[in-house]
């Protein structure tokens, strides 16, 4: 089944009058960019660009993404201008990811090295999950052993995915993971979605039971894990911690229903993704009832009018 | 003799008496080369079997010439030595000839050593030892004047043959100097070229396709080298195996005329004292390179 | 590319310029061509030429082979395996194929230098051996094979003779495989095919296609076709160079038997 | 080739096996992504595509993205490698941005291997146009067909051949007049002037010195097109991708997919007008392996997909030569 499109026109009247917003940003943001000097309007963002002179620094802080000049607080990047009281701090529209201690990131093993595994997390540089921040095999608190050393590859290898939570920088900047809690460690039963880091607010929980037989799991850096559902109890078992399954690479049985269900939400991010819809658990939920509702096939959310709907309708119900 | 055995100690015990024994020398053999060699000199006998000393034949390994069996190549020759295998392909092409040697054609001499024939080489550009070697066979081809260049002239300033000859190196087992050198020589021998006619009027030559116009070279004198390496300042060892090359002090090449025996070039590589008599030791390799002529010039 | 330039100080080199001699056509040329509708000259259009197969010819190699069909001349070493260098972690071993032309093996000189068709022949070299070596046993080691072209006689003849040799040499370096992969080309000539064809015989020919297989195994690993064949011909093909490709099976495994 | 965790993996591999089958973005197995297709997006070349396989509509980035552009250069026959009747070269390049992982080294090989197989299918003698000699024995035209991946989601080879068959379609010989300088004497020349080369009547046997031609040189005249298109331009293959996960085989692979699919087989074919369908190349790729059987069945099959996508793609380009016939004729409205 195949059929061919066109791409997308593109406006000829690029030189009459500029076309300054970037495709990305969602239409109603650019409202404010009439508002001159506006800066910090209740609700509303604005958008900047680096070299733009943002304020005053006898007035305000200056925050991340920009630099003082000549008295003057002066973006460094092209994003969102956002305030706290008197910081103000600019978020970069398409940026790696940020890390801050506590963080939930999902992250890929790239490098098995002596006492401590390398994972990309989508940040500036490969994190580090040493081999004393992982749950071992046999009782939470054992000692690291030698044959331990031997064999991490046992426990993560290149290419395997898991979840952690930030838990320090080093000097160089490169942050450090732990996956010391049952609820962190390899993952299992699903796929994977990426998006941008942006798009992930901070949530109570990052990990979201959908009603649907889905687990999501919304790392902060961007990654997002779509699986099926485990129960609490499978998971948390208080002594009897399962040595086997929490280092298996062997899936569940997962039945069809669940795999549609995962299909399904996994497109309905990326449909909100390129939207730049930012996610959230109400929103999730809200977007997979109205997929379920219109009857349609799972793929049929990869057509962009029935994106738009989709997108038009969660919005507008928050 | 290397042997390139990978072996599995766990396993060692299943083999029989005389399978362990080769086994730990084979193991001895490469952590000790230099003493592996010292002892069976000690024997008066070489790693490979061969007797020490330079005069008998038998002090030299088994050679092979074979000849025109590549079909694509204008000549060419298979040669082995030893374990050492060099096949080798003249191709004949056409070009202006320069300016200040408006009446000669172009022999041009290159030595590749893939990947292929020794674990010690890398796939890619010529290594330095390829470069050497191919320096040394080019010079010993221009020394012995092997065929004169006037001879690929097909018309002054305009036109001239080129003789690419391309040796390879099938299997590297120490001496390829020698082979090389010998393949070359046997492919020159074995080139014939079509008959050549530049047109002035287009500037174009032409030659004839028919077979029976096809000329041999005009080869004047055919070099063979015969090598010879210093151990210890006093073994000479003829025709060095690449077991034995890495741990020679000198290596001495003798160029002779093939047919007359005359003595063309001798090269030294390293110092010779002979243990204060470098000179003797010279001497001795002439006089054995003289008595190898007569069995390798009945390769040409 | 009349010309070959491309100075190299690693290398004696010749003048700036230098073309491959032409020719005149001769009288006679015209009538003794073969044309198209005349049936094979050679031997039959299902026969391929004999095969001389000698594996264990590079002593300074792991394992190695040498392969002669008439004018065809290939000789192969294996060697590993051997620790990768400088390679990321993997869990399977690497297969590394290498293909060198000599400048002599074909019509026109080739330059000493890697050109795309080496690539493509390693590449498809490769391929057909890849499924039937048990990598998964060699984590962190590369195999290197190198095959160098001593005579070509048609791409189709050095895939299909180089894929013979390098399995031979797997075999003689005693690394383990599934079975013995062997190839056999087919050119497709009006309406016939004619197997294992010549350069001269593939030129004028409407596709090609080259089969390699486990005999031991019934199994495919590789197919390699170019040129314009109708689909039901593509079938044929394939029939006709797998049931050849027992027949040089048996040659293979003889020659490996007798050189133990 | 992404890498993927051995859960993955055995995820995607378990749902196309299962029944009914379920890929992770809940295609079917002989589903494919969206394809959007542009021709002349090339100015400056004769003829030019640009194929996106995948790409999500309000993104920029996202999907399998390939150019090609081919560009004619006139070529002396004998002195720099011109060929009586002209010749095809087919290079494909691959942006560092489609491969981040990738070493230069391993870039420079895939980039081979891509040119390699394009450059075999597509040059081969029997898919060679008519209409790419200039002056017999002295002139011709050098086709360059230069294909850039610029992002690979997956599927890049079918994209590959869609772009290249697109612009080849699209491409414009430009006409040439041949120019005499000597008396016109001898029959069998065509008086000078008279219009355009027509090579197609009969082929020149390069052996068949009769016919004397006079033309020495040519020009290109002032014409309001860009040229006459390709000859026979229908013929240029489409290529299907079958990735093989025995005993199932589906269509258009994400980059995610094809990590866990061990064998692909690629397979171009080109469909004349009457009768049926010619296999121009056929590849196998991946450390798989499969019964000679099964491969027959699959040759058979993938014919039926490679149909499919030759008429869809035929109507699209039909559609893209409208579409710039009317936008010709505006901008040349416009200019009055």
């Amino acid at each position: 089944m195949i059929s061919f499109t066109s791409f997308p026109i593109q406006p000829d009247d690029i030189h009459n009058g500029w076309r300054a917003h970037h495709p990305d940003i969602a239409e109603d943001t650019l409202m404010d960019l009439d508002d001159e000097q506006e800066l910090f309007e209740a609700g509303g963002s604005k958008l900047t660009y680096p070299g733009e002179s943002l304020t005053s620094s006898q007035s305000y802080m200056r925050g991340h993404g920009t630099y003082v000049d000549n008295e003057e607080v002066i973006a460094s990047v092209a994003g969102t201008v956002e305030r706290v009281n008197k910081l103000v701090t600019v978020r970069a529209i398409r940026t790696r990811y940020n890390p801050e201690v506590g963080d939930l990131v999902v992250g890929r093993i790239t490098e098995v090295q002596p006492r401590r595994w390398k994972v990309d997390a989508n940040s500036r540089q490969d994190a580090v999950l040493m081999l004393s921040s992982v749950n071992l095999p046999g009782g939470v608190q054992r000692r690291k052993l030698e044959s331990d050393e031997l064999q991490m590859r046992t426990f993560f290898e290149e290419g395997d995915l898991l979840v952690a939570e930030v838990q320090a920088f080093f000097s160089d900047g490169a942050m450090s993971l732990h996956t010391r809690s049952l609820k962190y460690g390899k993952l299992r039963n699903g796929q994977l979605v990426s998006i941008p880091p942006i798009l992930v607010r901070r949530l109570k929980s990052h990990f979201i039971a959908l009603p649907c037989g889905v687990d999501l799991i919304l790392g902060l850096n961007g990654y997002i894990w779509v699986s099926k559902h485990v129960k609490e109890s499978d998971q948390e078992g208080e002594e009897g911690f399962d040595t086997e399954a929490v280092y298996s690479n062997q899936n569940d049985e997962i039945d069809e229903s669940t795999r549609l269900a995962i299909s399904r939400v996994t497109n309905i991010i990326r449909v909100l993704a390129s939207r730049f819809v930012p996610l959230s658990d109400t929103l999730l939920l809200e977007a997979y009832e109205w997929t379920v509702d219109q009857e349609g096939g799972v793929k049929d959310l990869l057509q962009e009018d029935v994106g738009d709907a989709l997108v038009a309708t969660v919005t507008a119900r928050l | 003799m290397t042997t390139t055995t990978t072996t599995n100690p766990a396993s060692s015990s299943s083999l029989s008496k005389p399978e362990q024994d080769a086994l730990k020398a084979s193991i001895f053999q490469r952590l000790h080369p230099r003493v592996y060699l010292e002892r069976f000199l000690a024997e008066n006998v070489r790693p490979d079997g061969r007797s020490l000393g330079c005069n008998a034949d038998s002090a030299w390994r088994d050679v092979s010439v074979n000849v025109g069996s590549i079909s694509t190549a204008d000549g060419s020759a298979l040669v082995r030595l030893g374990g050492t295998t060099v096949v080798c392909g003249v191709k004949a092409e056409i070009a202006e000839p320069e300016l200040d040697h408006a009446g000669d054609g172009f022999l041009v001499p290159n030595l590749d050593l893939p990947a292929m024939c020794s674990p010690r080489f890398k796939p890619g550009p010529p290594s330095e030892d390829a470069q050497v070697l191919s320096d040394r066979l080019n010079e010993a081809l221009v020394v012995s004047n092997i065929l004169p260049l006037t001879s690929l002239c097909i018309h002054p300033g305009k036109a001239a043959w080129v003789l690419y000859v391309d040796a390879t190196c099938i299997n590297y087992d120490g001496n390829v100097f020698d082979a090389a050198l010998l393949a070359m020589v046997a492919a020159l021998k074995n080139t014939t070229l079509p008959k050549a006619t530049f047109d002035e009027e287009t500037g174009r030559t032409t030659c004839s396709s028919s077979r029976k116009f096809r000329t041999p070279l005009g080869i004047t004198r055919t070099p063979i080298a015969m090598s010879f390496g210093v151990f210890d300042s006093k073994h000479i060892l003829p025709d060095p195996t690449s077991f034995e090359e890495p741990l020679l002090d000198t290596t001495v090449s003798i160029l002779v005329d093939s047919s007359s025996g005359a003595l063309i070039s001798v090269s030294q590589l390293g110092l010779l004292d002979g243990d204060g008599d470098g000179d003797a030791l010279l001497r001795t390799c002439i006089a054995s390179a003289g008595r190898r002529r007569d069995v390798v010039a009945k390769y040409i | 590319m009349a010309t070959q330039t491309g100075f190299d100080r690693r290398r004696i080199n010749g003048p700036e310029e230098s073309h491959p001699p032409t020719f005149q056509v001769e009288e006679d040329f015209e009538s003794r061509r073969w044309k198209l509708g005349e049936p094979r000259r050679t031997r039959k259009s299902a026969d391929i030429r004999p095969i001389f197969l000698q594996p264990g010819l590079i002593d300074q190699a792991n394992g190695s082979a040498y392969v002669e069909t008439e004018r065809t001349k290939i000789a192969c070493a294996v060697y590993g395996p051997r620790q990768s260098k400088n390679a990321a972690y993997n869990e399977k071993g690497k297969l590394n194929v290498e293909v060198k032309f000599t400048p002599f093996s074909c019509e026109r000189r080739r330059a000493p230098m890697r050109d795309a068709e080496d690539r493509s022949i390693a590449v498809a070299i490769h391929q057909a051996l890849v499924p039937s070596v048990r990598l998964e046993l060699l984590p962190k080691s590369t195999i290197d094979i190198f095959v160098t072209i001593i005579e070509a006689d048609g791409i189709e003849g050095c895939v299909a003779s180089g894929t013979v040799a390098a399995s031979t040499a797997l075999a003689d370096a005693g690394i383990e495989m599934l079975g013995l992969v062997i190839s056999c080309a087919a050119s497709v000539v009006g309406t016939e095919i004619w197997l294992d064809p010549t350069e001269e015989e593939s030129r004028s020919s409407q596709g090609t296609l080259v089969l390699s297989c486990m005999p031991a195994l019934e199994t495919v690993t590789s197919v390699w076709q170019s040129g314009q064949i109708k689909i039901e011909k593509v079938l044929e093909c394939m029939s006709a160079c797998q049931e050849r490709c027992i027949d040089v099976h048996s040659v293979v495994a003889q020659a490996l038997v007798e050189n133990l | 080739m992404q890498s993927l965790s051995k859960a993955e993996k055995s995820y995607i591999q378990v749902g196309l096996l299962s029944s009914p089958p379920s890929r992770s973005d809940g295609r079917s197995l002989l589903d494919y992504r969206s394809v959007a297709l542009e021709t002349g997006v090339a100015p400056l070349a004769n003829g030019s595509a640009r194929v996106n396989i995948g790409r999500n509509a309000n993104q920029a980035g996202g999907g399998t993205e390939v150019v090609a552009a081919s560009k004619l250069e006139v070529e002396s026959i004998d002195d720099d490698g011109g060929v009586e009747g002209g010749r095809i070269v087919c290079t494909v390049s691959c942006s560092p941005s489609a491969y981040p992982h990738l070493s230069s080294g391993a870039l420079d090989d895939i980039q081979q291997d891509m040119t390699t197989i394009l450059h075999q299918t597509l040059a081969h003698p029997s898919l060679h146009p008519n209409n790419l000699s200039i002056l017999p024995r002295k002139k011709s035209w050098l086709l360059n067909l230069d294909v850039l991946v610029l992002a690979d989601a997956g599927n890049v080879y079918d994209a590959l051949f869609i772009a290249a068959r697109a612009a080849l379609w699209d491409t414009k010989v430009p006409r040439t007049r041949s120019v005499e300088y000597k008396a016109r004497k001898t029959t069998g020349t065509k008086p000078g002037g008279t219009g355009d080369m027509d090579v197609d009547e009969e082929t020149p046997s390069g052996f068949d010195t009769r016919q004397i031609q006079n033309a020495t040189d040519f020009e290109l005249p002032d014409y309001w097109d860009e040229g006459e298109v390709l000859d026979g331009r229908e013929k240029w293959p489409v290529c299907v991708t079958l990735n093989l996960v025995p005993p199932v085989h589906y269509l258009d692979a994400t980059g995610q997919e094809e990590a866990a699919t061990p064998l692909r087989l690629l397979l171009m074919f080109t469909f004349p007008p009457n009768g049926p369908a010619d296999v121009q190349a056929m590849r196998m790729l991946g450390p798989g392996e499969l019964k000679i059987t099964q491969l027959k069945d699959l040759i058979v099959t993938g014919e039926k997909y490679a149909h499919d996508l030759y008429h869809s793609l035929n109507v699209k380009l039909k559609e893209e030569d409208v579409r710039r016939n009317q936008k010709a004729r505006d901008r040349f409205e416009q200019h009055r």
